[in-house]
Order: C-alpha cells, then structure tokens, then sequence
C-alpha cells in the first residue's frame, strides 16, 4: 500500500510500531517525539494531515483481563514486558485526500507527561484538558491545564480502568457564594 | 389551639382557599430547567403541537423569582447539584417541582460517577413524571396531576397543610 | 488572527425596515385569521395544528412503546417462565424477576414449569427501549400504549405484575393490543438454507 | 477559572464586569455556562464552563455490551437521535467486519437525512427565538411533529428511536412511510419558505446576523470545525462527499457553501441543506422501491457480539458535522473503549475566539448558532 | 351634582377602564400570539380564557413577596411605583370621546381639558424611565442593572424624536390641547381625504409609532426585558404584585400610547366623512362618540401584539443608531418641511 510506505517514511526513524486493523492505518510513536512527527506529518505534500480530527486517552491495563478466563493465562501474564498502561491516540484527517491516520503515544505509569500540540492545532487545547481530567496525564506547555468535564475539586480520575462505575461517592459541596 | 380547632373550614374562608388555589393551578408559570432530551420535548409540549399554554403556562420565565413549577427536565449531573439547589431556594414560596423524565427522577440509565441519582435527593418533588422522555401529553397529564395537588393545597391554614403533607 | 471585515449589502427594499416588516405582518395576519375562523368551530380539535389533550387525544403509533404489559396466551396462561433473560438485556437494569416453581394445582394458570412469583419493573428508571421485549424468548413481556405515567411518590411508578396483568387486559378490551413482531429477514437465510440443503458440514455459521 | 476573571475585573481598570451567563438561562440550551467579562456591553473576554451534562457515557460503554449501548447513544444529540445510533452501529459494523445488506442501508440512508431536518429545524428554531423572532420556532416545530409521527409509526419511539441493530436495521418502512413523506414536504416546503419569509430579507434579522462573529476559513480548519460552521467559512467539505458511506455516492445533491463564516451564513447553511435533504429522500425512496418485501433487513449476526481485538474509527455526515466513533474492542461482548468524537464539541472550544469583541446580544446569537447540544458535548 | 363630583365620576371611570383594559390586554396578547403561532393559547380559565388574566392576577396577588437581601430597600418598593403611576396619570389629558349630556348637563368626556396637553403628556412620559432604572439598580442584579442601563439609553434617545414629532403636530395644529387637536380633525381634506393628522404628517405618524414602540419597551425594542439575552432585564428580581405592576404599567403604558396616536393622527373620534353629532341624540353621541375612539386604539392596541410576535429584536448599538442617525434627521426634516407649508399656506 504505498499510503503507508509514506507514512513510514514520513514518520521515519520514530516509528515505534505500524498496524492496520479493517483500514484503519494506525502508528506508534514515542513520547517526546510528538511534537516533531506531527508537524512532518501536516506539513508532507503527499500526507497534508492538517486537520486533527480527535484527541482521547485508553486505559490499557484491563486489556487482556477479558479474553481468557482460567489459571493459565495469569502466569504467562507477569513473565511478558507489562505493556505501558496508557495511550493517547492523535486521529489525523488531510482534507485534501481524505485520508486518516491514527497515532499513538504510549505513556507509563511513572511519567504521566506528554508534549502538548496545542501549538500546531488549537482544536487540541479542550480534548487535552479531558484527557488530564479523564486520565490524569498532564499535557506539557498547555495554556490552560485544568479539570473540563469534572468540577474542580473531583478527587479522582474517572475514565480510569480501576475507578468503579459507579464512583466513589464524591459530591460537590453545597454552599452558596462558591463561583 | 389544637387540630380540632381547624377541622370545620368556615364557609367564607374555605371559598376563599378555593379562589386562591384555583387561581394557583390556573396560572402555573414553569421555569423550563431543560438540561437533556427532556428539554426537547418540553419544546414540543411548550410549542404548538400541544401547546401547554392552554393550561395558562404560557410565559416561561427563567428567573425563578416569577416562576411557579419548576420543571426539571433532564439529567443532573453532581456538578450541576448546587445551581439547582440555588435555584428551588431562589423561587418564591408556593413552588412545585415536576420531575420529568427518567434521568430526573432516579438517574435513569446513567448509573454512573458523574450523575445524580434522582432530584429528590436534593429538592423536594411534587410529581414524579416516567418516560425517557415522557410524551408532551404525559407531561401535560402530570401538570393536571399538579393541579390537582394545588387544589387540595390550604393557604390559609398552614398547620392543615403540614398535618396533610405529612399524612 | 484577522476576522474577515463583512460589508453589508442591502437592496432599497432591505434597507427600509418597513417593506419587509410589513410582509411579516401580512404572512402572520394570514396564519391569525386562518386559526381564529378555526378556533370558534365547535369540537375538541379545533385548531388543526394543536392537540388539545385531556379532551381530544392525538392517535398514537400501533407500536408505541409505553408501560409494559405481561402477556396471557390464548388459554389464559401467563406466558412468562421467570427466566430473567428481560433483566439481563435491559440497559438501565430496572427489572427484578423472582422465579418461582409452578405448584401442581395451578398447571391451568401458568404455561411454563416455572413462572414469575414476583416481577417488578422500575419505571422510573425504565428508558422504554424495548429490549426486555425482543430479548424474552417466550414473548411474555411487550410495551403497551399507557403513557399517562405521572405519579405523586416514586413507590407508586414501580411496575408490578399485577398493575402490568390489569394493564393488559385493559389493552385487550380496547383492542389496541400490538400485532405480533414480524421475524426481519436476515441476509445470509437464503444461502444458509442452501448451505444446509447440501448438507455442508463445514457451513461457516457455527454458532 | 471564573476566579481568575474575577481577580482580572477587580484589580483590572475596574471597569469591567464579569457577567455569569449561567447554567439555567433561556440561551443557554440548559447546561452551558459562560462567564464573561464585558466592559459595557462589549464582551472583553468569555470563558465557557462545560461538564454540566457529562454523565459519564464512555465509562457506562464500557460496563454495556455492544446491543446494550445503542439506547444509550439517543442520548447523545437527542435533536437527531438516529444519526447517533448509525453512527456507532457503523463502527461496531466496521469493528466486526460485518457488511450490511443494501436494504438496511437504503433505510438508514433515508432515516438520517429526516434526522437531519428535524435537528436544523431545532437549530433555525431556537436561533429565531434568541434573537427575539418567536414565532419561526412554532412554524417550524409543527413540521418536527409530523416527522416525529413517522419515526413513531417506524420504530415506536419520537425522540429518542433506539433505531437500526449492529447489522441492519430492526425493521422495514411502515406501508404509510411514502404516504406519509409526500403530506410532510409541502408543509415542510411551506414552513421554510415563512421562516425564510420572516427572516431573511428582514433588515432587523440581517443587522443582527451579518458580519456577527465571523470566522476565516484556516482558523475554522485549525480548530477542528466541521459541518455547517465549517461550510459556513467557505470550506466546501462534507463527508457524505468527501467519505462516501452508504449509498451517497450514487445521489446528487449539492452542499452549501457560506462565504465569512458568520451567524447569517450558519443559517442560510442550515436552511439549504433542509431543502437538500428533502431532494435526498425523494432520491432515496426511488431506490427503496427496487427492493421486494422480503429483501433482508438484517446481516448474519451471532447472537452474542463478541468484538474482535482492534481498534476502529468510523465517521459520518451529522446535522452538526463529523460525528465518530472509536470503537476498541478485546475480545468480549463488551467494548473495551468507546471514545465519541462530538462536532459542537470542537465548535465549541473555539467559542472566545469567536466572541471576542462582540456584544452581549451577538454572544447569544452566536451560542445558538453553532447549535451546541449539551448531551453530546460533555458526553 | 356640582363639577368636582363628576370629575371624581369621570377619574374613577377612567382609572377602573385602564386597568380593565390592561387586564384584557394580557388576555389578548396570549390569544393573539397563540393565534398567530398556529396555537390555542389558555382557554381552561373560564370561557375562551377569558378569567386568565384574573388567575395571573390571583396568583402574583398571594405569591410570597421576597425582597433580595443584598437589594436597595427602597428603590426596590418604589420602582414598581414609578413606573405604573405615570402610565396611568398620562390618561388624565387624553380625551376618551366627546360631550355628552346627562340629565341637562353637558360633560366633557375628557378627565381635564388642560390646554398644555402636549407637555403634561411629555414630560410624565419620561418619568417612566425612573420606574425603570430605579428598579434595575435597586434590585442588585447585574441583568437587572444591565437591562436598567439599556432603558435609559434607549428611552431618553426615543424622546427626542418623539418630542419633535409632537411639536410639529402641534405647529399643524397651532394649539397645546388634545381637546382642540381633536375637534380640529372634523370634516375633510384636500376635498376627498378625511381631515386626520396621518394625511398632513403621514412622514410623522411613521417616526411617532416607531418612537413609540420604543417608548413602551415593545418588540423589536423591547431591550431592557430581551427576554433570551439577560434574562428578564430590569425585573429579574421581581416577585408577586411587584412583578404585576411592571407588567400592568407596561399594559397601560401601550394603551396610553394608542391613545395619543388615535388622537393626533386618526380623528379622535370622528368617522372618516360623516359627522355623528347631527343625527344622533347628544347622550348617544357621546357614548358613539367614545366607542368609535375605543375601537381605532383597539387597533393600535392588536397592532403592538401584532408586531411583537413577527419581528425579531434590535441590538443594543443598533437601537441607538436607527434613533439618532436615522430616526432625529427624519424628525428635523419633517418639522421643516411643515414649518415651510404651514407659513406658506397660512
């Protein structure tokens, strides 16, 4: 598929990894390069992924618990590299060819810190903040990192895979003359 | 004075009471808080299909200092809980509440962190409207349940009132 | 960032506000006189466009989804087995089903083996999907047309099997039962017929 | 945030004052909150606060399985309920490799472009009532009516039609659908004409309108604009074009392009795709009646969904714009991750951009416009 | 009966006959947008709706009276009452009909005959603004104070305009009193036309009605109380019987108004080309007299509902500049063409 040689050679050497999955061309690139992939990804004449389609976060630690059931598998489990638990995924549109391309970065438990790319498109500034207030990884160099969707004093991170449905009974405060 | 005291309503003041209260559930002014899907159909309820303005509901008010019945239409969110909170303390004194929809009155389908399982646990409700969303014609059935509830209602004799809410 | 500076250009009849004001007038005197002739006709439905509702009911769709009713096969059996598979695919879980053995005197009353002592649906958390209804492998379970459901207390919008029974022999009466549910015709049908016509073993559906 | 405006307007010039256009005012579509600071009635800077309606959707798809979680994606943008339920059927479809039969897309295809009316004449609705113009909002609404009649008569619900199942659609056309379409579109036909009548050429209208809150075409891109505000700006792009799903290829219609991006523009947008997809369901209904009685509706699907290990992004044309889901599955018959991706949501962000500088009256103007739909901007 | 007695009869006729039409008013504005918007409108109090405004009235009158805290005690009681005293005192000059004779005696069916009608009329018409604005500050709001702040602006540049136009209406007529300005309208003009003032000022009956909608805060100027953009506006904070003042000052502000466009322009209450007094009894030429004045500002009264329900609404910076850059120079223009005819032809 020459799409994806030139998004391979676009991305170059920060290839992490590549899959395809029912069309979907998706890539994997490291943390601190983010900044650098995406904008040769929206400035190469044959890509032009100029328009950022979406930004969220996954909460990969559950992601095996599913399939199998039994013994067997919970051994195998710990032997195997634990897979970093986080993942933010960049959905990258080009108007011109009307392609798509997903991008992911993988973020461990230790450094919950990402470079922001509210720099190169200003549609990312709120999907950031949800993914702060969803996941609790903190965007690098963002102009307004704060809590969007939960009120401020929201002790958790919700969309985590360990926080129950139900939450932990958190209420907001009643009390009057509080913005 | 003891309950004895109120039990036979004088003929003067109970007409009276009556006046008062049929000119209560004839005028209810809603304060349209439509916050989800139930708001679009109280839209429908409010607009020409049904239009609720045949029960004197005509002019919505969103200042809750003029409104009657607060319609809660919709999801409330935990973060949404005190402006609600604010706004039923806000309303001047006859006020009722209609729950309308599902999410208002239990939560509906959203068990979940962020929303608040049913109004009652923040404001008192007077009728609790089934249905996500309810028709506009169960809305209106429920404003006919309301104003049935406002015509047994005594002004006058506030310790009837309590000795009646509490039965 | 510059904003595009937008000039505006009217024509003679857009710039005096009169012309077109009076045109509005003139459409909306049309839509006044066309529903004051109708309101002073006699009759509950009067304005054509305006349901009024306790009096004049507006018909409502033969599949409505409204309040449930628990369906009685033709000998009068209740159908429902008690087998909780209503509570399973319901997406905001409101109903609660206690199943029951049938005792050997009420054969009569109940179709199964097992029959539900105790069924009780939440309205108040109920979103009328319809789902209980396509899940229920006996079709025991179906939304009715009741949609007046305003109650005072939440205790009095719980669904219980007698207040679902009344409501379908009400539905009865009146004869607005819903038809039965036409089975959708499926894709691969066709093909799995002929698939089992030739006795193929290897037939891709192995479920 | 609203303190940090607070502490600006005090020590400030002084002069300005924080205005809290608050969660439950008659503009404010319920649940949107925007605290702004005016100097005068000229807005100096807004801040919108959303998350009053999050009700935690995402996290609820992944305790549903893949059926359960169709009722619940009515919820989303409850003025168009069935384009949500497409929307996530198609990427479910897509996840598990299901091709849905032409039948089921022919009736999808129609289904949405009613959704599509019936969600602009919300937004043209509620824009007239904003800026002081009540009586287009009844006008129109008397049409939503019968279009709720036919998604009644279809599938048994008004607003909230838990429509289609992963796989094809749960039922055929009504026998009265035609029937009842053809007696919808001169009334609908009329109804526009009177707003278009009592609006457009209305210099009241027009003063308010034109030139409010205007947006280039590169800023609308850099934020992540899509639909009618995208069109609005002069960007020709629509993804029943551009990304053809379904049977759009094979219709003729045009897309309306606006010229400065502004809340005049929005409109005119909004109303000629009304019309457009009117023309649509004309077309759609001649291919439907290719298709005998017995056609299959519904594709070979197990009984228990099991997703397959993967992710996917599907996207399509709603009322608002680019409306997709991200659907990860791991294997069993619930979704591991379901991120929606709203289009007011990015509309929205770029909100104090777009007031900046403009007057109280123009911040109302604009809101409703961009037709934010709390329910599938906070999720 | 000696006079003062029949100027009570006359005052309390006139105050009881306002209020009875400002209750009407709220029961035709409801029936009326409801007509217009393809709906019923109340039609459950009573026949046809008919006691709605008596149950509006019921309930403000038992409402809970709630005073915000952090509010301006007085200013907030006495804003109500600023605002409905002028509208109902600006009637005492308006002429409601004729004379008519009752037992003997004639009376004039006017409250006072004072003939510097004009001013009384123009400088109470302002005091409304104070209502308003009192109201809007007192009630410590920021809609409120907004809604205030837009009234002013919008009420005291509606004056000028309004102000001009009378004065040439007064130059047409050469006289102060709305008594005379009345009987001036008698007979015809220019042979066929009826002798009205809409035919010698047609330029100044536009500017007058466009001022006077922004006098009594109607659509499309109906800023001060924009309902979708700050709330209420001025009464925001408004609760019971206050809140009824408002709406009932606004009520009898819009007929007061009617009224002085029936009088200046439309011939009071003389019919086009046949003059009543001639063949009908004098005690049924006044009662004539008065329906035929009612029935021309029932239409001025439907007129404002009319417009209210199909025009949008004004913004701010554009109300005040229809009023000064186009609304003044009309004004002025039209004053010097009259002033040019009427020293021509005199």
């Amino acid at each position: 598929m020459d799409f994806q040689e030139r998004v391979k050679a676009c991305v170059g050497d920060d290839l992490v990894s590549m899959t395809e999955f029912r069309g979907d061309v998706s890539v994997t690139v490291p943390r601190t390069r983010i900044v650098q992939v995406l904008t040769r990804l929206k400035e190469a004449e044959g890509l032009k992924f100029d328009f950022l389609s979406d930004l969220f976060g996954v909460d990969n630690s559950a992601l095996g618990k599913g399939k199998k059931k039994g013994k067997k598998e919970d051994e195998e489990a710990p032997a195997a590299p634990k897979p970093p638990r986080y993942e933010v995924v960049y959905l990258l549109l080009s108007i011109e060819y009307n392609h798509r391309l997903m991008v992911k970065v993988q973020v461990e438990e230790g450094q919950m810190e990402v470079p922001t790319v509210t720099s190169i498109w200003k549609a990312a500034n709120w999907p950031e903040r949800e993914v702060f207030d969803m996941f609790g990884i903190r965007f690098k160099g963002h102009p307004n990192m704060k809590r969007l969707l939960m009120w401020d004093g929201f002790p958790a991170h919700p969309l985590r895979k360990d926080y129950p449905l139900e939450g932990e009974g958190e209420e907001r405060r009643l009390v009057y003359g509080d913005a | 004075m003891g309950f004895q005291a109120y039990v036979g309503q004088g003929w003067v003041l109970s007409k009276l009471e009556q006046l008062i209260n049929w000119g209560r559930s004839r005028s209810p002014w809603p304060l349209p808080y439509g916050t989800a899907c139930c708001g679009i159909e109280m839209m429908a309820a409010l607009a020409s299909g049904y239009d609720m303005a045949r029960f004197g509901a005509e002019r919505p008010s969103f200042s809750p200092r003029q409104a009657d019945v607060l319609i809660e239409a919709g999801t409330i969110t935990k973060k949404m809980v005190p402006v609600l909170r604010r706004i039923y303390d806000q309303m001047a004194e006859p006020k009722w509440v209609i729950a309308m929809g599902a999410c208002a009155c239990s939560g509906g389908v959203f068990r979940t962190y962020s929303t608040l399982q049913g109004i009652d646990q923040v404001i008192p409700v007077d009728v609790y409207v089934p249905g996500c969303p309810p028709r506009p014609e169960g809305l209106i059935y429920a404003l006919l349940q309301l104003m049935e509830k406002i015509k047994q209602d005594h002004p006058l004799y506030p310790q009837l009132a309590e000795l009646k809410k509490g039965v | 960032m510059a904003r595009p500076v937008v000039e505006k250009k009217y024509s003679f009849t857009e710039r005096i506000y009169l012309y077109e004001i009076v045109k509005g007038l003139g459409l909306t005197w049309k839509h006044f006189v066309k529903n004051f002739t109708a309101s002073l006709k006699r009759g509950p439905h009067t304005v054509p466009t305006c349901w009024q509702y306790p009096e004049d009911r507006r018909e409502i769709s033969p599949i409505f989804r409204g309040e449930h009713l628990l369906l009685l096969d033709e000998q009068g059996r209740e159908k429902c087995v008690g087998c909780g598979m209503c509570a399973r695919a319901c997406p905001a879980k409101c109903i609660t089903v206690k199943r029951g053995k049938v005792a050997e005197g009420e054969e009569s009353r109940y179709a199964g083996k097992t029959y539900c002592e105790e069924f009780q649906i939440d309205l108040l958390r109920c979103i009328f999907c319809g789902f209980c209804e396509e899940a229920c492998p006996k079709g025991a379970i179906a939304l009715g047309k009741g949609y007046e459901l305003a109650r005072y207390t939440p205790g009095e919008c719980q669904l219980t099997k007698e207040k679902m029974l009344a409501n379908y022999r009400r539905e009865k009466e009146l004869g607005i039962l819903k038809p039965p549910r036409k089975p959708v015709p499926v894709a691969g049908a066709a093909k799995e017929a002929a698939a089992k016509a030739k006795g193929a073993d290897e037939g891709k559906a192995k479920d | 945030m609203s303190r940090q405006l607070d502490a600006q307007a005090g020590h400030g010039t002084g002069d300005f004052v924080t205005i809290n256009i608050g969660p439950s005012h008659p503009a404010m579509h319920g649940t949107l909150r925007v605290v702004a600071l005016t100097d005068g009635e000229t807005i100096v800077e807004a801040d919108p606060e959303i998350g009053y309606l999050h009700r935690g959707v995402e996290k609820l798809a992944e305790n549903l399985t893949y059926h359960q979680f169709i009722p619940i994606t009515d919820r989303l943008n409850y003025c168009s309920a069935i384009t949500n339920n497409v929307a996530y059927e198609m990427a479910v479809e897509k996840l598990m490799g299901i091709e849905i039969p032409d039948k089921a897309k022919v009736i999808r295809s129609i289904m949405m472009e009613l959704a599509r009316i019936s969600d602009h004449i919300v937004c043209v609705g509620i824009l007239g009532v904003d800026l002081g113009a009540f009586t287009p909002f009844f006008y129109l609404f008397i049409q939503r009516e019968e279009l709720y009649e036919i998604f009644e008569w279809y599938n048994g619900a008004r607003l909230t039609n838990t429509f289609g199942r992963i796989g094809g659609v749960e039922a055929d056309l009504p026998e009265d659908f035609e029937e009842r379409w053809r007696r919808l579109v001169p009334n609908l036909r009329k109804a526009i004409d009177e707003t278009d009548k009592l609006l457009t050429h209305n210099r009241i209208w027009m003063d308010r309108t034109i030139g409010v809150t205007a947006f280039s075409a590169e800023d609308a891109l850099n934020w992540g604009f899509t639909g009618p505000c995208l069109r609005a700006c002069g960007v020709k792009r629509d993804l029943r074009k551009d990304e053809p799903y379904y049977l759009y290829d094979q219709l003729s219609f045009e897309v309306p392009v606006g010229k400065h991006g502004d809340v005049f523009d929005r409109y005119m947008v909004r109303m000629i795709e009304m019309e457009e997809s009117i023309k649509l369901v004309d077309q759609l209904l001649k291919i439907y009646k290719e298709f005998g009685p017995d056609d299959p509706l519904m594709a070979k699907v197990p009984k228990v969904l099991k997703g397959p290990e993967g992710e996917v992004y599907a996207a399509i044309e709603s009322p608002n714009g680019e409306l997709g889901f991200y659907v990860k599955g791991d294997g069993s018959d619930k979704p591991y991750r379901v991120k929606i991706r709203p289009p007011c949501y990015m509309v929205y962000q770029a909100f104090p951009e777009l007031v900046k500088g403009e007057m109280v009256a123009d911040l109302i103007a604009c809101l409703s416009s961009l037709n934010i739909i709390a329910g599938e901007l906070d999720r | 009966m000696n006079d003062w007695v029949i100027a009570l009869i006359k005052v309390v006729f006139i105050w009881t006959w306002t209020l009875i039409i400002a209750t009407i008013m709220t029961w035709v504005e409801r029936r009326g947008s409801a007509m217009i918007q393809d709906r019923l409108g109340p039609n459950r109090a009573g026949p046809f709706g008919l006691f709605q405004p008596l149950a509006d009235g019921i309930k403000l009158f038992t409402k809970e009276d709630i005073i915000p805290e952090k509010a301006h005690k007085i200013l907030f009681n006495l804003g109500p009452i600023l605002f409905a005293l002028p509208a109902f005192s600006a009637y005492a000059v308006v002429p409601f009909g004729d004379k008519i004779v009752i037992g003997g005696k004639e009376i004039l069916l006017q409250v006072a005959d004072v003939n510097v009608g004009f001013l009384y009329i123009v400088a109470v018409g302002s005091m409304a603004v104070y209502g308003i604005v009192v109201g809007g500050w007192g009630s410590n709001n920021k809609y409120s104070i907004l809604g205030g702040l837009r009234s002013t602006a919008q009420l005291i540049s509606y004056e000028v305009p309004w102000g001009i136009v009378l004065l040439t209406t007064v130059m047409v007529y050469g006289t102060f009193s709305l008594r005379e300005i009345s009987l001036a309208q008698q007979g015809t003009f220019l042979g066929f036309l009826p002798n009205w003032g809409i035919f010698k000022q047609p330029l100044g009956f536009i500017l007058f009605i466009v001022t006077a909608y922004a006098e009594a805060n109607r659509v499309p100027f109906d800023l001060p109380e924009a309902e979708s953009e700050i709330v209420a506006g001025y009464h925001t904070e408004y609760g019971s019987m206050r809140l009824g003042l408002y709406l009932f000052g606004e009520y009898v502000n819009m007929y007061t108004l009617a009224a002085l466009m029936v009088t200046l322009f439309f011939g009071a209450w003389h019919l086009p080309y046949v003059d009543m007094s001639k063949f009908l009894s004098p005690f049924a030429y006044g009662i004539a007299s008065f329906l035929v004045f009612f029935a021309k500002v029932a239409f001025f009264l439907w007129l404002f509902v009319w417009v209210r329900w199909t025009v949008p609404r004004f913004r701010y910076d554009q109300v005040m500049g229809l009023g000064w850059k186009a609304l003044i120079p009309l004004a002025l223009a039209n004053l010097f063409i009259t002033a040019l005819v009427v020293q021509l032809t005199v």
